[in-house]
């Protein structure tokens, strides 16, 4: 028994942490969140030969083949740098639903671009979660119709797995369908709305029945997100503890009054327990089907709640500083409070975690 | 308890209610992103002014309405207003006119306060430095005597509006040997007197509302000082019993609370009202007895300052709860709009509430509301020192010992 | 306009307020819970003497005829002091449901004994509020069947008025049911459970109809509710305060640390507003119909939370001292409980308060 | 991350599954309010080392199971008596006896550890003092060599079970003119010792299960201190490392929250099962979040002991985030009972989960414990010293300066 991270994902971790502590610097994070690059190809390309891109993909389809727990530490990674790069949707939840539902030719036509890093693969199932303005995609016949919003990683995307409102999950060619950029407080990921109209598409073959392709696809996306904002509030944490160490009032260091104390002392509380529980869940999405579900939901809305604390407790030891752009702490303070909406807020998501365990009819 | 008005109060109110009836459509919006004041602004206020609802006790040789002060009238005018959504006019800045009214010289009465009420000449506050944020008389910012010149040298931060404003008031150490509180003074300058740079600071908003602003042999006549040299600290705390409202204010958490359960009426998630999620509308109902608790404590005040008595902790509290209730109020609404709260306009872009994207709500309101607030939980004497006040001045109890002693109310 | 007490109202509260402190101190209080006396005679006379029972019973049936903000007024000083004596029901609850729904001859029968101390009239409403254990009443041609639980000022009343499960209320003869106490935290107030078996029983003939006249009532005793846990809370809180100015920890008194005097703040924060909306909510059941139900719910859900809150946290002020007998804080923390659980947990009264304003459809 | 044990430790959880489905029925009540312990307590312990789950790897000669220590093993036996719902065993006293078997004489050993895991001898903990509360090292209680005794004079407070206990360990001063945590001594003798009187001190809870001592003139021989002279500050800390689960365990807020869960599907609201009432389910749900991570960081905590590494952080947090769990359940399972949850068993009335009262739910348990874990957030190191000790220890923040200092991590 051991509940921890292995040699191997430790080295993982360091290598992603150094290779984004050198190519993403806040100075990088700001250029190109200003340029509205979601994808700047240096960092891109750095993370291609980290094997990222296919750290969910078998070897046989050119990927790395690792785990979703190995997904969670890089999505961490990229959290805690606010790294602007696909990730959640292309990386993780596309290559979910290829390998639970696609065919073998899917596999085949997609998986070894993506981790190649040459194609991007956008995911659509926010409608599934919660439907806003009516929106919702119907397949007739092989075609699509309606709208999706909030597409995960949906700019410049190859192709789309988009959830119809049966459950199904279907591929659709990026250039069968218009990208609509939605703006976001989160500059470093781009989501878009797609509007279908008859628009031609390829089922997944094995998302039929009971949605649990779908399921699945949503869950592992949510652990990505939970993991994200782990690395997000951890780096901010620390930001508030070094500042407190440094900044000085009243003729001394503001961490040695024990409000700014106890304020660090509680993000510490509320973040620390956060971590074991994102590794659980994650290892719990291949190792334990059963509790899969519950503790997918129990990651995300937790993480989305500590989440939010930490963001603002953080901001709030480095007074009016973190209210300013100069230290960037609003690109975590932001990409925390993107993590926390989608794929489910916290009430939503915990009303899915009571029905996963039984307690209440399915929402 | 007597919750209604002599008859000459409700007249009072039908008269405004009558006004904004006629006229409410002039006024720029009520919500929303919001930038330095336009022309339709200024013409709102000038309309205001002339109604007397706006500057309404300021003298009218000084450009206000000239009105006996009646804070129930006041009262009433704000309420009006934010019933109806209407945004309400201003008297200058509450900090400044209310310090020249009492201890300004005719002179800088005549010159500043009339096109100050008028929204025609804007202000930035000089007050934040770098070195000094809760503690705020440590302020560095230097000003020498030389013939009758002020020479200024030093650093502003946190200075809200100054890449607009047309002056500053400002304080600046004139006594670097005296105890810190007494050696400072209060002064008038225009932003385009030579060796004042402003670089604006990018918040976490995306928008450049506030400034630093550096000042290099920047010389002002002596004569712009208010109150005497050295009194600079007195001056400028002088008038913050005058503050009301201000932060914290419980008509603009109601204003908020009305939005969000317009909101849960009206938007849907998969095809029903959010007002039926009932772990949304617990949250709601939550905060609604938080804001009826404030709003009824603001009564409260209200009462004791028609009496011209002291409140007391009810009025200590007002700061510390509403920036907290508003900013929870924001955070419901973000996570009632789900996905749809997380949309912002794109940075630098102008604010523009006919925002081009059909999806946004309130044009990026509810976040950009959510930051702010947070920022004045952290602004304005932080979360932390407003409670080091209610427990020291209102309370009673001992300050810290020694080294960790020092004002820490200061701010 | 002038929110706040009347010059009458100051001296009632002066004159109740010096009562108790002579006749009711921490001993006393003591002693009467050790003894299992709710109702000890030298306390109930005394606040006959100052016309407490009549409070809300008209001059003509022999009583002051006050407010039910006086009443409110008169609830938190009770609960400022811990007092072990009848009150919520039979002199808010009673004379409220008599007035608004018994006949002229109940109303003459009974108002007349209960101003003079010489009757105590039960009420018994818990199942309409929230029905636990499928307790109810039944009223089938003049008699009752069934059970009621926690019956406030249950123990020796000499009548009580009981709701039925369609929302009528009867009056019921202390001597044709028999009570069985029920123990609770709280040993100053005394509940009862009562069992029907084709009980003889007279109807309010008033409260027939959509059960206003119940749901006044209710409400009535949510605000009385709300009121004692303001005193109660105050009570603590003033205690906290003066316990942080004079304890000693760590060569200082405690009140110096930032962490202490942080919770004394937040306890003033969250306390002081608690004043304003009581007020209001008292002031709203007779001169505000529009807004009375809302303000009765948010009045008792709102100090339901801030009174646990306020218990807690002066508790935690004290340390050991204040878990420990000695100080008696408990007597207050006990009854902060039991006043948040009683007509109504916060969550159920939130959702009440919902409905009174059209947001949802009534439980 | 590998969650499953080896074939050993998947053998050993088995044969403890075996024990307690054949003998679980002989254990006293694993919830409800508890007194001391009784005879069929007595029983069951016994039993429990016989089999190795109780004072497992104690020696033998000492009256243990004398196993190697596995830290799994242990792990194993608390997860499966939790799951099982089953009363556990204990080690004698989880700060007396690691202390005894590290620092104690082979006379003490011998003569104390046996008596105390089989539950014959029980002890009380002399340490915290009327003026030392957070600040334990400034205790005041003396001692003084006469002879070849110890003549001690002082009080302690909270002394838990004082009233029923067979023997004292104790902390006394015996060099007045030493730092204060260097004039320290580590006692032991039985409560019946002439001079000693004990004062039961009930709590809000309506029990005595804490006491005031005090002694006068109490002569205790020199032999009987453990450790040297003045470095009894240093005993008592010294087994600290060892203290394992104790405040804030995860399995018992793991057990809390299944009842909580039961309760939910059995009890029901106007006829409905409390688990259809959105509002209190999105509650359970939070807690549960919360619990989920304690209880991972507890396995991490678990991995980190098999390795014999230092946890760091994820063990500074646990009692913090533990004790306020714990009191969060009970405030939710006193608010889902409602009125039910006002129910409390007469002041003095003993302990008696058969209650007679039919609408009493776990004896009042859930009361009690509400009333015992603020208890615990306030004892065993109050909140906001835990806060100081994470803020100073694990994060490294400095202390308060000047005569904020001292060691207020102390306690």
């Amino acid at each position: 028994m051991e509940f921890g991270l292995t040699e191997e994902q430790r080295l993982l971790q360091q290598s992603l942490a150094g290779f984004l502590a050198a190519a993403c610097p806040l100075d990088r994070v700001r250029a190109a969140a200003d340029a509205g690059d979601t994808r700047p190809s240096d960092i891109w390309d750095g993370l291609r030969d980290l094997g990222i891109h296919g750290a969910l993909i078998p070897e046989a389809y050119g990927g790395v083949g690792l785990s979703l727990l190995d997904a969670a530490i890089i999505a961490e990674c990229l959290g805690a740098a606010a790294a602007p790069v696909p990730f959640t949707a292309t990386a993780v939840m596309a290559p979910a639903a290829l390998l639970a539902a696609g065919s073998e030719a899917q596999r085949e036509a997609w998986l070894p671009r993506m981790a190649a890093g040459d194609a991007v693969v956008a995911v659509a199932v926010t409608e599934h979660v919660g439907a806003r303005e009516g929106a919702g995609v119907e397949a007739v016949a092989g075609r699509l119709r309606g709208k999706a919003m909030f597409v995960l990683d949906g700019a410049a995307a190859q192709a789309c797995i988009v959830a119809d409102t049966a459950g199904a999950l279907h591929l659709v060619l990026g250039e069968h369908v218009e990208a609509t950029a939605l703006p976001t407080i989160d500059r470093t990921r781009a989501v878009t709305a797609l509007q279908f109209d008859d628009t031609p598409a390829e089922p997944l073959p094995g998302a039929a029945g009971q949605g649990e392709a779908l399921q699945a696809t949503i869950d592992a996306g949510r652990v990505a997100l939970a993991a994200d904002t782990l690395g997000a509030a951890q780096a901010m944490f620390d930001k508030a503890v070094e500042y407190a160490k440094e900044r000085r009032q009243f003729n001394r260091v503001i961490g040695s009054f024990q409000a700014v104390k106890h304020l660090c002392a509680e993000m510490a509380a509320a973040l620390e327990p956060c971590r074991a529980l994102v590794w659980y869940a994650a290892h719990a999405q291949q190792a334990i089907p059963d509790e899969a579900r519950a503790m997918a939901c129990h990651a995300k809305a937790h993480l989305g709640e500590a989440g939010r604390f930490i963001a603002r407790t953080a901001t709030e030891v480095h007074g009016g500083m973190g209210f300013t752009d100069l230290l960037g702490l609003h690109y975590w303070f932001k990409r925390i409070g993107w993590n926390r909406q989608m794929l489910g807020a916290p009430e939503l998501v915990r009303q899915e975690a009571a029905a996963a365990q039984g307690w209440v009819a399915a929402p | 308890m007597l919750l209604s008005h002599s008859p000459e109060h409700e007249a009072f109110r039908a008269e405004v209610r009558e006004f904004i009836e006629a006229h409410g459509h002039q006024a720029p919006p009520a919500f929303g992103r919001r930038g330095p004041p336009d022309e339709r602004a200024r013409q709102w206020q000038r309309l205001l002014i002339e109604h007397g609802y706006a500057a309404r006790s300021i003298p009218k040789e000084y450009g206000g309405y000239g009105a006996e002060p009646d804070i129930l009238k006041s009262h009433i005018i704000a309420e009006e207003f934010g019933n109806a959504d209407i945004l309400g006019g201003h008297d200058g800045d509450n900090r400044l006119v209310p310090t020249l009214l009492e201890l300004g010289t005719e002179e800088q009465k005549r010159a500043y306060i009339a096109p100050t009420v008028r929204g025609d000449m804007l202000w930035c506050q000089g007050y934040s430095e770098p070195g000094s944020g809760s503690d705020l008389a440590s302020l560095a910012t230097k000003a020498h005597v030389d013939g009758d010149e002020f020479v200024i040298n030093g650093q502003k931060i946190w200075t809200s509006g100054a890449h607009y404003a047309d002056m500053m008031f400002c304080l600046v150490r004139t006594e670097p040997d005296a105890p810190k509180h007494q050696g400072i003074s209060y002064l008038l300058f225009p932003m385009d007197t030579p060796g004042i740079e402003v670089r604006p600071l990018v918040t976490m908003t995306g928008e450049a509302t506030f400034n630093e602003v550096f000042f290099t042999d920047v010389r002002v006549p002596t004569s712009q000082i208010v109150g005497k040299r050295g009194e600079g600290w007195f001056v400028a705390n002088a008038t913050l019993k005058h503050e009301r409202g201000g932060l914290g204010d419980p008509n603009v958490a109601e204003n908020r609370f009305r939005r969000i359960v317009a909101m849960m009426t009206n938007e849907t998630l998969d095809g029903r009202p959010l007002m039926e999620h009932p772990a949304y509308r617990d949250r709601l109902l939550k905060l609604q007895g938080q804001m009826l608790a404030m709003k009824f404590n603001g009564m409260r005040v209200l009462s004791h300052a028609i009496k011209g008595e002291e409140a007391g902790l009810p009025r200590w509290i007002v700061k510390l709860n509403g920036c907290e209730l508003n900013h929870q109020m924001d955070a419901l609404a973000i996570d009632l709009l789900g996905e749809l709260g997380t949309l912002y306009p794109a940075a630098g872009v102008a604010p523009d509430p006919t925002d081009a994207n059909p999806h946004l709500r309130d044009a990026g309101a509810w976040q950009q509301r959510y930051m702010l607030d947070l920022g004045l939980i952290i602004g304005g004497g932080t979360a932390q020192i407003q409670k080091n006040m209610i427990g020291e001045r209102a309370l009673g109890l001992p300050k810290e010992p020694k080294a960790a002693q020092r004002q820490e109310g200061a701010a």
